[in-house]
């Protein structure tokens, strides 16, 4: 009996690396801690009512920010394991099953479980305030994508202490991935792991269309709306026609190892290409999907910190738009060299470096915004002025991957990797965090510190070009991904040692960031007008942190910079004579109890163990139904209370 | 909670249909059903004007239920559900032929 | 400003339940489009993989299409009283709406009896999920749609209590439009099945 | 006055990444530069266009960046017009339309003409090209030689000046054949038999590396590719046939195929002739297009749009081939 559960322990648990049992350590003790915490303080019920019941949008952006900064530490400390694993030839740091673990994990937590929930909490964050609306448009769906999405990535992460993480690339090709090849659970938890945080992305792809098409206050005409609620808009676009394919991928990977099958298989008939022509089909319009917000991110900022009004609004709209579409016809471009032939090949070179028309457009759009503007260097500004040369320079090795007869040389080599972490930091990362500067005072009432803000500045951009220029060089070198080492034959250590100093000064500019929250908690400067940059659209005209129902009086739009134009005519003053009552959602506990059941019945996939799987999905089962029959779901604040809540904000009705 | 914009005129003309409308919709996608089945069982053409025919009578099939069933043409403007469909159709479209087209080269001809 | 604020409240309760239904319906036409992408990719797969037999059989050996045409009259004759729900619904008749859900119930079980039924049989002519390429792609295409067709059965029955404990209201009406959108829309999805997977495969 | 200086900026720019490519391109370490076959060169010519077509949007956007920020800086003294409600130009929005569609067009007619141009073998007509067998295996290279009747791994030696048509496949997860020097990579996938033309045209050593990750010990799939001249090549493989080593036997190929990585090359006298045929079959290639002529391997067929309805009708099978 002892015998069956040691020898059940060993394989269960993952064992026989100090890593990894200094990082079981640190997370039983931060468990501890936090229950202890909560114990003592007695906050049990607040976080059960506040937070994990929540269906305010505000909250919800909130817990999403968290954890996909908690995600970006997790990838990053993969990256850094990394890097230090690369930095000279032969290094024994990590060997190499523990090295093609950790750039699994690294490439999969950073797009699926950093860029996606940071994005989302953007969503969240703002898109109903933009649109002057009271919530999305369905509160109870978005907390279930959130905890969906949560459940999913804890899932995800629990691998590396429990059964052994993925180790067969961030996207997982077959028949590598197959049983023959990954025998273990690594390979069920990354499929469970996106599954389920899967459903919560495409929930919340059509929660945050229908609030852009339906939400709008009255008179925001649809070329009325702010430009990142449109970029919101074409991303939702992308995801609902993109996820269910990563859906259907997944579960057909699952069927292969759990029943059988033979879709990606090496015998019966299976064809591993198959998947990769599945998988790039979501995957190529992800990295839009990412990149998109980013791009609304910047078109807010570049018009606020320069003074002046966006240019070209409707071709910045037109061509974000046209980037969603398009993204559906490139997807080949990431398997040129398997073969499909000289008429495929052309087709999507040709489409892919299509979309360098209107990326550029967009970006000769910000120049022009900023031409005849006066240009304030505040912290979201920094961020956006860093990512044009690195994204236009990102973007221009991507057209160069993009001739098909150049890639045969690129292809799965570190030119590659260059393109794509320039793009993805550069655009996507540089992006989010300048949004998060820049809505911040919104959600938090506080600015962040400038000071420490322009060390990270600084210290993440000088610490990126040295990262990953020398990468390119190395792609001409030769050098291909995924090595675990390499030696010193062929003249990489230079070059690699650069990079991982550049990786090192990323993480610590990340550091500093950490450092800048926990300071200007206490410290940051108090924002009590609610409109801090003198913004241009609805959010700033509310007060910060705006309180549960965002608007007492749901504005009236009259032009595209609406609130502006209400400042130019000096509406803003102007307090209402009486209040209504508010209609708004109550809280349920449906969404997170559905999320454990979630994650129940994905651990019971994970290990073939049916006794918890099936159970988890009556669960899953159970919550869908008791939702479906409860019909209180909903109540209204009462106008007095509206009245004294905007008296005790405003300080004047 | 929030006003949604255009929600206030839908009113009028929601998407009801009558009871001629099922029926019609009902015969016709029989009548689509059996043509096909026939033409298939009886080998009446040949194989590839056969499958020609038979996607056009699905497809057919397809927008019969949408007008007579799904009262796609009917409810409030702009018809965001129309749009959504006819790019989510389109997408499909890509999928599948693009899988096709991409894969062709690696499969055997029957 | 204040003048929306009132036209919006002018008279809640029943005002915002109808915005918010149509809203709701709205955002589930998203989803029906959400799941063609999922059947699409489906097909693409199945039409990639469908001569991969492995040795093992093929589509014409295998289909039995007396069993297919009976499944598909019932899923066709099922979406047509699915729609005589609904019309009863408009027409406020709560008994007839129930009665003709029973209806299209029913139909759908027996539906899903025919698929269950021909699923057996292929099994125990060794045709499984993990014969071959082919059948792996067949079954899951196919069952994807008795899955649904399943789920959708589950969600009448429900329904149907609901129905008979608070009767015909902006919530219940927008719980049987979507309902039985889901309905015609799997209809539309078993042709198109029909049409590729059976008369393709036989012929 | 300011725009002519501008542009001079702007040119000493531009040759300044000029120099820096082309010395990158001499330079023997950056070896995808340093191309030593026809389809390298190709390739690599193909780059400099890119390089140099991104470069003249990329440099003034840079530029104009610069001098945008600088510019109009909010500083209370700054003089430079401010305009705001400036939003809208028909012109420049049209310019900017313009110059990316003029450069996409140009860059991909380039890219579509040596697509082509690559698909298909660069073979004189009275040359025969040396068919070489590669599968990539558990962390190892296997490379077969239909002619000489000899087998190796890790190691492959070639004529240099003669086109050599590799016939790849794989018998692990996927992995990609690539040769840098001589031209770039292509994927090996269990149950198909993919196409890659290269040739050296000096005799020398060149660098070989597996490129696609397929588990553990990737990062050991190296491979030596030596070019000789064509008679010490001819003597090699009657020295390999004749010499001391071992035959490939079935069971040898089941026993090399276990994974594991092999620190030195490896060479056997003969092998099973219809091993490569047996591999690509066991793994699925009953499901390709057999008999396809090498000779007109890629040859863009007509019939493509019967792809799109009869699952892959008869188009670019040509691509494929079974090695017969
Ligand atoms: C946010 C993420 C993001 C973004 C925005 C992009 C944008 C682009 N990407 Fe990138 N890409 C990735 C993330 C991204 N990519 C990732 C993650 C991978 C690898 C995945 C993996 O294998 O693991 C990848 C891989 C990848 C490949 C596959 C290479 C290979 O595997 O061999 C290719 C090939 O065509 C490519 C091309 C492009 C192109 C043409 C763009 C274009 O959209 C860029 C457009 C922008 C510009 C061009 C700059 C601005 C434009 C102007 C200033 C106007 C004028 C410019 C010109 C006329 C040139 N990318
Ligand atoms: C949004 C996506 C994203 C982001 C932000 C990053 C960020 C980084 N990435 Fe990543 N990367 C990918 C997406 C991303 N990457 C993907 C998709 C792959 C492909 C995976 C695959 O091949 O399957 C990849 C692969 C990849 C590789 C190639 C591995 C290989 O092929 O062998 C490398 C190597 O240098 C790398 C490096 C880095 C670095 C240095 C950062 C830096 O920006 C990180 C910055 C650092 C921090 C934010 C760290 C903060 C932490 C601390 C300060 C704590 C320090 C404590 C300790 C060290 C204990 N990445
Ligand atoms: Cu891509």
């Amino acid at each position: 009996m002892l015998d069956k559960i040691k020898d059940f322990a060993s394989t269960f648990f993952v064992t026989g690396d100090p890593l990894i049992y200094g990082a079981d350590v640190s997370i039983a003790l931060t468990m501890i801690a936090i229950l202890f915490v909560l114990t003592y303080y007695k906050k049990w019920g607040w976080l059960w009512k506040e937070w994990l019941t929540t269906v305010d949008h505000k909250k919800i952006g909130i817990m999403y920010l968290i954890s996909s900064l908690l995600m970006l530490f997790r990838g990053g400390v993969d990256a850094l394991l990394m890097r230090a694993q690369l930095a000279l030839p032969n290094v024994e740091f990590l060997n190499a099953e523990h090295y093609n673990a950790v750039f699994t994990t690294h490439g999969t937590i950073m797009i699926l479980f950093m860029a996606m929930p940071m994005m989302f909490a953007l969503f969240n964050m703002v898109v109903p305030l933009q649109l002057g609306a009271r919530d999305v448009a369905y509160p109870f769906l978005n907390a279930l994508s959130f905890w969906l999405f949560f459940m999913g990535a804890m899932l995800f992460n629990l691998s590396f202490v429990i059964g052994g993480s993925p180790d067969a690339g961030w996207l997982s090709y077959p028949p590598l991935s197959e049983m023959s090849s990954s025998p273990g659970v690594g390979q069920n938890f990354y499929i469970w792991g996106i599954q389920i945080s899967g459903i919560g992305s495409l929930a919340t792809g059509i929660n945050f269309m229908v609030t852009i098409l339906k939400m709008r206050a009255p008179g925001m005409k649809m070329m009325k709306m702010p430009l990142f609620s449109w970029s919101v808009l074409s991303s939702c676009v992308m995801i609902i026609f993109a996820f269910p394919i990563l859906t259907v991928t997944l579960a057909l990977l699952f069927l292969d190892r759990f029943l059988g099958a033979h879709f990606f298989t090496l015998d019966g008939g299976g064809n591993p290409m198959m998947y990769v022509n599945l998988i790039w089909m979501w995957g190529h319009p992800e990295v839009y999907i990412v990149v998109i917000p980013a791009f609304g991110i910047f078109s807010e900022i570049v018009s606020v910190f320069s003074k002046k009004k966006v240019f070209g609004y409707k071709s910045m709209v037109f061509s974000m738009m046209l980037i969603s579409v398009l993204s559906f016809f490139t997807w080949v471009h990431h398997f040129f060299t398997m073969g499909a032939g000289a008429d495929v090949n052309a087709f999507f070179a040709i489409s892919t470096m299509a979309i360098g028309i209107p990326t550029g457009v967009k970006v000769f759009n910000w120049l022009f915004t900023m031409f005849r503007g006066r240009i304030q260097m505040k912290q979201p500004m920094l961020w956006t002025l860093a990512f044009i040369p690195c994204f236009v320079v990102g973007g221009a090795t991507g057209v160069m991957l993009a001739v098909a007869p150049a890639d045969y040389q690129y292809h799965n080599s570190y030119f590659l990797i260059a393109h794509f972490h320039q793009v993805l930091i550069g655009g996507v990362v540089f992006g989010y965090l300048a949004g998060i500067y820049y809505w911040w005072p919104k959600l938090f009432g506080f600015k962040l510190d400038e000071r420490l803000g322009k060390w990270a500045f600084w210290l993440w951009n000088i610490g990126f070009y040295l990262c990953f220029m020398p990468q390119y060089a190395l792609g001409f070198m030769g050098m291909t991904r995924r090595v675990y080492t390499y030696g010193w034959d062929m003249g990489w250590a230079p070059y690699n040692i650069v990079s991982t100093v550049g990786a090192f000064m990323m993480g610590i500019g990340f550091i500093f960031q950490v450092w800048q929250i926990s300071y200007s908690i206490k410290k940051g400067d108090r924002d009590l007008t609610g409109d801090t940059w003198g913004g241009r659209t609805l959010e700033w005209s509310i007060p910060s942190p705006p309180p549960v129902y965002n608007f007492a009086v749901v504005p009236e739009v009259k032009e595209q910079d609406a609130w502006w134009d209400m400042k130019e005519k000096g509406l803003d003053k102007i307090r209402p004579d009486h209040y209504e009552p508010i209609h708004m959602p109550k809280n349920s506990s449906i969404p997170f109890i559905m999320s454990v059941f979630w994650f129940v019945a994905g651990f019971g996939f994970v290990f073939g163990w049916m006794w918890m799987a099936v159970p988890g999905m009556i669960g899953v089962f159970g919550c869908l139904i008791a939702r479906s029959f409860s019909y209180d779901t909903d109540y209204y604040i009462p106008a007095e209370e509206v009245r004294e809540t905007e008296l005790a904000l405003r300080g004047n009705v | 909670m929030a006003q949604p914009t255009q929600g206030h005129d839908a009113h009028g003309h929601e998407a009801h249909g009558s009871l001629k409308q099922y029926v019609i919709g009902f015969l016709l996608s029989i009548v689509l059903t059996i043509i096909p089945i026939v033409l298939v069982m009886n080998h009446v053409f040949e194989k590839t004007a056969t499958i020609v025919i038979i996607m056009v009578l699905a497809v057919m099939q397809f927008l019969i239920q949408l007008v007579f069933f799904m009262h796609l043409r009917e409810g409030e403007k702009p018809r965001y559900n129309v749009m959504a469909l006819i790019l989510g159709v389109f997408i499909v479209f890509v999928i599948v032929a693009g899988s096709m087209w991409i894969m062709g080269f690696n499969s055997m001809v029957q | 400003m204040a003048q929306t604020a009132a036209a919006g409240h002018a008279d809640h309760g029943h005002d915002h339940h109808e915005d918010h239904e149509g809203l709701k319906v709205l955002g589930f036409w998203i989803f029906l489009v959400t799941d063609c992408i999922l059947f699409g990719t489906l097909f693409a797969t199945y039409m990639v993989l469908r001569t991969h037999y492995d040795g093992g059989p093929t589509g014409a050996e295998l289909f039995e299409m007396p069993g297919v045409i009976a499944e598909t009259f019932i899923l066709l004759t099922s979406s047509f009283t699915s729609g005589l729900a609904t019309l009863a619904m408009h027409q406020g008749k709560v008994k007839s709406l129930i009665n003709w859900l029973i209806v299209t119930a029913v139909l759908g079980a027996a539906f899903i009896g025919l698929e269950v039924n021909e699923f057996i049989n292929l099994a125990h002519e060794g045709a499984t999920i993990s014969r071959s390429a082919f059948l792996s792609a067949f079954f899951t295409l196919v069952g994807t749609h008795g899955l649904h067709v399943s789920i959708g059965l589950g969600w009448m029955v429900g329904l149907m209590f609901q129905l008979k404990r608070r009767g015909i209201t902006a919530v219940t009406k927008r719980k049987v439009t979507t309902v039985s959108l889901y309905w015609h829309f799997l209809d539309v999805i078993w042709i198109f099945l029909l049409t590729v997977v059976y008369l393709m495969g036989v012929m | 006055m300011g725009k002519t200086k501008w542009l001079s900026r702007l040119k000493v720019l531009l040759t300044a990444a000029m120099t820096m490519v082309l010395l990158s391109g001499c330079s023997d370490k950056f070896i995808v530069l340093d191309p030593k076959g026809p389809v390298a060169e190709t390739q690599q010519k193909l780059i400099i266009i890119s390089v140099i077509l991104c470069a003249i949007v990329v440099i003034p956007v840079l530029a104009l960046l610069a001098f945008i920020v600088y510019r109009y800086r909010d500083t209370p003294d700054n003089k430079s017009p401010y305009k705001p409600d400036w939003h809208d130009s028909k012109l420049l929005e049209t310019i900017w339309w313009g110059i990316p569609i003029i450069i996409i067009g140009i860059l991909g007619a380039y890219t579509v003409r040596d697509t082509y141009a690559l698909a298909k073998p660069k073979v004189a007509a009275d040359t025969k090209p040396l068919v070489i067998q590669v599968t990539s295996l558990d962390w190892k290279w296997l490379f077969t030689y239909p002619d000489q009747k000899i087998a190796t791994v890790n190691y492959v030696q070639i004529p240099a000046g003669v086109p050599v048509h590799f016939q790849m496949t794989s018998d692990a997860p996927m992995n990609s054949f690539w040769v840098p020097q001589l031209g770039g990579q292509a994927y090996t996938m269990p149950g198909m038999a993919m196409q890659l033309w290269l040739q050296a045209d000096q005799p020398g050593e060149y660098y070989g590396t597996g490129a696609n990750f397929s588990g553990k010990e990737f990062a050991h799939m190296r491979f030596q590719v030596e070019a000789k001249p064509q008679a010490e090549f001819n003597e090699w493989a009657k020295g390999i046939a004749s010499g001391p080593n071992a035959a490939l036997t079935k069971e040898g190929y089941q026993e090399l195929a276990k994974p594991g990585s092999v620190e030195k090359p490896v060479f056997y006298s003969s092998y099973p002739p219809e091993l490569f045929d047996e591999i690509v079959d066991k793994n699925g290639g009953s499901y390709m297009e057999h008999g396809g002529n090498p000779h007109k391997a890629g040859e863009p067929e007509a019939g493509k749009s019967e792809g799109t309805t009869g699952g892959g009708s008869n188009h670019d099978m040509s691509h494929m081939n079974m090695g017969k």
